[in-house]
């Protein structure tokens, strides 16, 4: 079989507090293939941020094992070398635009951090800028444009130093709906032009169902895999798709795998 | 509308300042109250006018000293914060000694200082450095310590070295927290400028308002505070001004 | 039981950390001795800095003389400090009302800010005679300002939607302003208060130095003047002891009121 | 249907005036009757100005034209204050006043609207009760989470057990799982008071399942450009309802309007 892209060896997560230990997540497994869109959906404290952030080398692990192109990623207190950070991109769930940069210098910004000079990268700045048609407000500041723009903002940022892999961090959620189904299908439009590795995090499952091949569900208390659900849904996906009874299946089915973690413990 | 509010928000005031000056020029007249106890606002601008060349020296130096403490403070009290927030244990030890720096009216070194450094220029400068940096450090700290965390993990995902971390991403952050704290340090600084002056020496606004003020010549003390009031407007315009340069964006 | 819970988190938050105490007793410490032995193996003059410990020992041999002083400045500070508090506060409630009185108030109170006050204190004796007592006024005028400014910042910054809760339930200006406005405005108040208590000492010390006869700033020229260098250093530890208590005190009290900040 | 408690007739704002040239109308002519014990629910694009009616309807801000009828009493362009009580108003981020806690967010209602007496402080325990929220009586806002700080804000609306409650996008800030729960949530409470319901929200499902009418408001200026019944029994609305035909229906059909609509 072929190497996976990236693999979760037995993943356990402990945040230490000062009067407490939290148990983040417990035991996590999974294998993703080059070019895959995987949905991890849960309920907000099932600890799904933490582990792309572990995967990032943002936090470290406290057991098991992470790999990238099977190398050892987890880095424990030391930080994770630059070689590896630039095969990933991070997308947060707030647009998280530093505000003194124009939009274009924010998106430029990881070219700066990586030293990536040259005409070849400028050019791609404009092209991503271009390929989300925000090439007109590339001299805004952040705070002069829309929610929508800056998540798109956002997206490009994490695409412009060309990495394999894109982490998304619950980044539409706070979307209105129907920015939300429309920066969905955008999504989905640069995942198959570009076909990058994707870990999309959220807690909506119809917006899982659309867009990944295959989804993790998540439960709290503590944060463990609970069900993996393959999506046998013929791409490309279109918004109409969402009333096809296939897709109402999957999303009972998933509604139902949410439905017997703890509900009542959802506050 | 829009213009219509302008217009408002620049009369107001000065309607409030020319309200006030014209009822002290009148209760002073119908009063018949003494120049020596107090001038009318009138007699005052006259003085300022009239007299300026014999302020004109001492304004230069009670300007220079505190332009200079400022500006030497805002770098003192910016790598102090800077170096005291990267280590966290430096920063649980030390932060109750910024408060008490703060704190501590640090004019009450005057006597010492004097004794130390003369008269001088230097000595003048010392005092209102120490302080003023305190309460610009005491600010930045704040401003480097609520640092959204999402903000750091930005650069961390990218892996970003501590410097570039610290120039693109820490110090634009608390830029604002700076600003509060450099404003009030300006504060400080004229306070305590004048606060030596009075005990050192015979130059410098301070100093001249005792004089006038022991000879009765209560118009010419007022003429020095207005011109103290003017340098601290100056110092208050810059840093606006610079505010407005330096944080061209919104949050 | 989750009430419990919670109650007991929020206590818990509130127990310091021990490297929060710790570490600056250390550091105190440090001080301390290097200061000691550094003061003694350089020989410094004592007129430049006598070490902590004749600092203390002469302070303690001198305290008879320097404790009516001390009283004083203590009495002039709390009472222009508490005037200046409910005076600043009331003045901004007072611009607050109106928002034609705001615009036309806030560069005033900013002006005021930026005088320095002690500027009158040699006209204040000119005014009002020579009696100590009424270094309390540059204390209040000193304070007051700042306290103002950033009271009325507190209160003119009150989000829209805070204020159509008000309407919605029919509240009256009054049930407005003590319900919303005013609690709105509480963290900048302590603000201004802690500001304020700065203001307050560095007030009243500089017109100790210019009124003299009385208090610790006209104690430490006077220790000075019979190179009593110890002792005039024991006064400036006293002065920086009551402007670090007040503020503490302020502190404390704002943690006891404003609970609901993160 | 029952007896109409609530019309609006012709209701119309605009801001500005069109002599400065900033002239802008958000609601042109909108009318609607509201029957007792009914659940009506806005649905409409962010800024359509749907907001904006449910501020009038609210007491919050006057209409520039028309007028209202409540109770068969011409009110005319805005809710007089004596009517207020009967209003309950729900905003989108909660609103919470954060110096208060969960009981005293509710208790300030009771205050301002000088409801005293010892069966309304048992209504605080029983709303709070209704929201599931009893053990968080003495906690603060920022120590509960996004969904229960809307909950809080929900059992706020009720305590001085109004007819009317009106909710402003209740749901818009909360994640999607919380979002579901919340809103079977709203459900329930509608069943047990028996409350007439005005809410305004952007989810197509939410409304569905929630309301007895829906308006579909168009961009600005807000028109109402659909009116819905939605005939699903309430016995039919349940965990369930994603497997009602006559939901799903529905559910394609105004999908379908409001993408239109964009």
């Amino acid at each position: 079989m072929q190497e996976p892209k990236i693999k979760f060896d037995h993943v356990t997560k402990v945040f230490q507090t000062r009067s407490q230990s939290i148990l983040a997540v417990k035991d996590y497994s999974m294998e993703i293939a080059a070019g895959e869109f995987v949905s991890i959906l849960g309920p907000s404290g099932c600890g799904k941020s933490t582990l792309i952030r572990m995967l990032d080398g943002i936090i470290d692990t406290t057991e098991g094992d992470i790999f990238i192109d099977g190398q050892k990623v987890n880095y424990a207190k030391k930080k994770m070398p630059q070689s590896i950070l630039r095969k990933m991109g991070f997308i947060f769930q707030q647009p998280n635009m530093l505000p003194w940069f124009t939009v274009r210098e924010n998106i430029a910004l990881p070219l700066r951090v990586f030293d990536l000079k040259g005409p070849e990268w400028e050019k791609r700045v404009d092209e991503l800028l271009e390929l989300v048609g925000l090439t007109e407000y590339a001299k805004a500041y952040p705070a002069e444009i829309s929610g929508g723009m800056l998540q798109r903002a956002g997206v490009i940022r994490a695409m412009v130093h060309d990495p394999e892999i894109l982490l998304m961090d619950e980044p539409f959620g706070a979307l209105d709906e129907l920015t939300r189904e429309q920066m969905n299908m955008e999504l989905l439009d640069i995942w198959t032009r570009t076909k990058k590795t994707i870990i999309f995090i959220t807690h909506n499952i119809e917006e899982a169902v659309l867009l990944s091949s295959r989804v993790y569900v998540m439960g709290t208390h503590p944060g463990r895999l609970v069900e993996i659900v393959d999506l046998d849904l013929p791409r490309p996906r279109t918004l109409s798709m969402i009333t096809q009874p296939k897709f109402i299946q999957y999303r009972e089915k998933l509604e139902g795998c949410i439905g017997e973690i703890d509900l009542s413990k959802i506050k | 509308m829009k213009k219509k509010n302008k217009l408002i928000s620049f009369l107001a005031p000065v309607v409030s300042f020319l309200l006030i000056f014209s009822l002290w020029e009148i209760a002073c007249t119908v009063n018949e109250v003494p120049t020596w106890f107090l001038p009318k606002p009138t007699e005052i601008f006259r003085s300022m006018v009239v007299d300026f060349p014999e302020f004109w020296p001492h304004i230069l130096v009670t300007f220079e000293v505190v332009l200079m403490g400022f500006l030497i403070a805002i770098p003192v009290g910016l790598l102090l914060a800077s170096l005291v927030t990267s280590f966290p244990l430096v920063n649980a030890a030390l932060s109750p000694y910024i408060t008490f720096l703060v704190t501590t009216p640090l004019i009450s070194l005057i006597p010492l200082l004097m004794l130390m450094m003369g008269f001088g220029l230097n000595m003048r400068i010392t005092t209102v450095v120490i302080q003023s940096f305190a309460v610009i450090n005491m600010n930045a700290c704040t401003g480097f310590n609520n640092v959204p965390t999402i903000r750091r993990e930005l650069m961390q995902s990218m892996g970003a070295d501590p410097i570039k971390t610290y120039l693109k991403m820490t110090l634009p952050s608390a830029a604002s927290d700076i600003f509060t704290g450099v404003r009030l340090a300006a504060i400080f600084a004229t306070t305590t400028c004048i606060s030596v002056e009075y005990n050192a020496g015979n130059t410098g606004l301070g100093s001249q308002i005792i004089k006038y003020s022991q000879y009765l010549k209560t118009t010419q003390s007022f003429a020095c505070i207005f011109y103290v009031t003017i340098i601290g407007l100056i110092m208050y315009g810059l840093i606006s001004f610079a505010q407005k340069k330096i944080i061209s964006w919104k949050e | 039981m989750a009430k419990n819970e919670a109650i007991t988190a929020r206590k818990k938050k509130e127990k310091r950390d021990p490297k929060g105490i710790i570490a600056p007793l250390v550091v105190l410490a440090i001080i301390y001795i290097g200061l000691e032995i550094g003061l003694r193996a350089f020989h410094v003059a004592a007129y430049v800095m006598p070490t902590p410990t004749h600092i203390i020992q002469g302070t303690i041999k001198s305290f008879a003389i320097i404790l009516p002083d001390f009283l004083f400045t203590l009495k002039i500070i709390c009472i222009g400090f508490c005037v200046a508090i409910p005076a600043g506060i009331l003045l901004a409630a007072l611009f607050s009302q109106f928002d034609i009185v705001v615009k036309a108030m806030q560069p005033v109170v900013i002006w005021l800010v930026i005088t320095p006050m002690i500027t009158l204190i040699p006209l204040m004796t000119l005014w009002l005679g020579t009696d100590p007592n009424l270094r309390v006024i540059i204390v209040i005028i000193q304070a007051t300002p700042i306290i103002c400014m950033n009271t009325l910042n507190g209160f003119i910054h009150v989000e829209q939607e805070k204020l159509e809760l008000a309407k919605s339930i029919g509240a009256t200006k009054l049930q407005t302003f003590v319900h919303i406005t005013f609690m709105n405005a509480l963290p900048q108040v302590f603000t201004g208060i802690k500001l304020g208590c700065i203001f307050s000492t560095i007030g009243a010390v500089s017109a100790d130095f210019v009124s003299r006869g009385q208090g610790l700033g006209d104690r430490i020229i006077k220790f000075l003047k019979y190179s009593n260098f110890e002792q005039s250093y024991g006064c400036i530890i006293l002065i920086a002891i009551i402007g670090i208590s007040l503020y503490t005190v302020a502190e404390k009290i704002e943690k006891r009121i404003v609970l609901w900040k993160k | 249907m029952g007896n109409q408690v609530f019309s609006v007739k012709s209701i119309a704002k605009s801001f500005g005036s069109e002599k400065d040239g900033n002239y802008m109308e958000v609601i042109h002519d909108v009318s609607m009757d509201i029957a007792e014990k009914e659940f009506i629910v806005i649905l409409g694009n962010s800024g359509c100005g749907k907001s904006t009616f449910l501020k009038i309807l609210g007491g919050i801000e006057p209409a520039t034209a028309g007028s209202m009828v409540l109770n068969g009493r011409d009110i005319g362009t805005a809710i007089p204050p004596e009517e207020l009580r009967r209003f309950g108003f729900v905003f989108q981020s909660n609103n919470l006043l954060p110096w208060r806690t969960a009981e005293g967010n509710l208790k300030l209602m009771l205050q301002i609207m000088k409801l005293k007496g010892e069966q309304w402080n048992k209504r605080i325990d029983e709303m709070l009760d209704i929201v599931g929220l009893l053990d968080y009586k003495s906690v603060y806002p920022h120590e509960l989470s996004g969904g229960m700080k809307q909950r809080v804000g929900i059992a706020r609306a009720l305590v001085h057990d109004p007819d009317i409650l009106i909710l402003d996008q209740p749901l818009g800030a909360l994640d999607a799982i919380t979002r579901k729960m919340l809103s079977y949530e709203i459900l329930n409470i509608w069943k047990k008071t028996q409350k007439t319901i005005i809410m305004v929200t952007n989810n197509v499902d939410e409304a569905i399942l929630l309301a007895s009418r829906i308006f579909v408001f168009s961009n600005k200026p807000a028109v109402i450009t659909h009116e819905i019944k939605v005939d699903i029994p309430v016995e039919e609305r349940n965990h369930q309802i994603g497997q009602n035909t006559r939901y799903n229906q529905l559910r394609e059909e105004i999908n379908e309007i409001v993408r239109a609509a964009m």
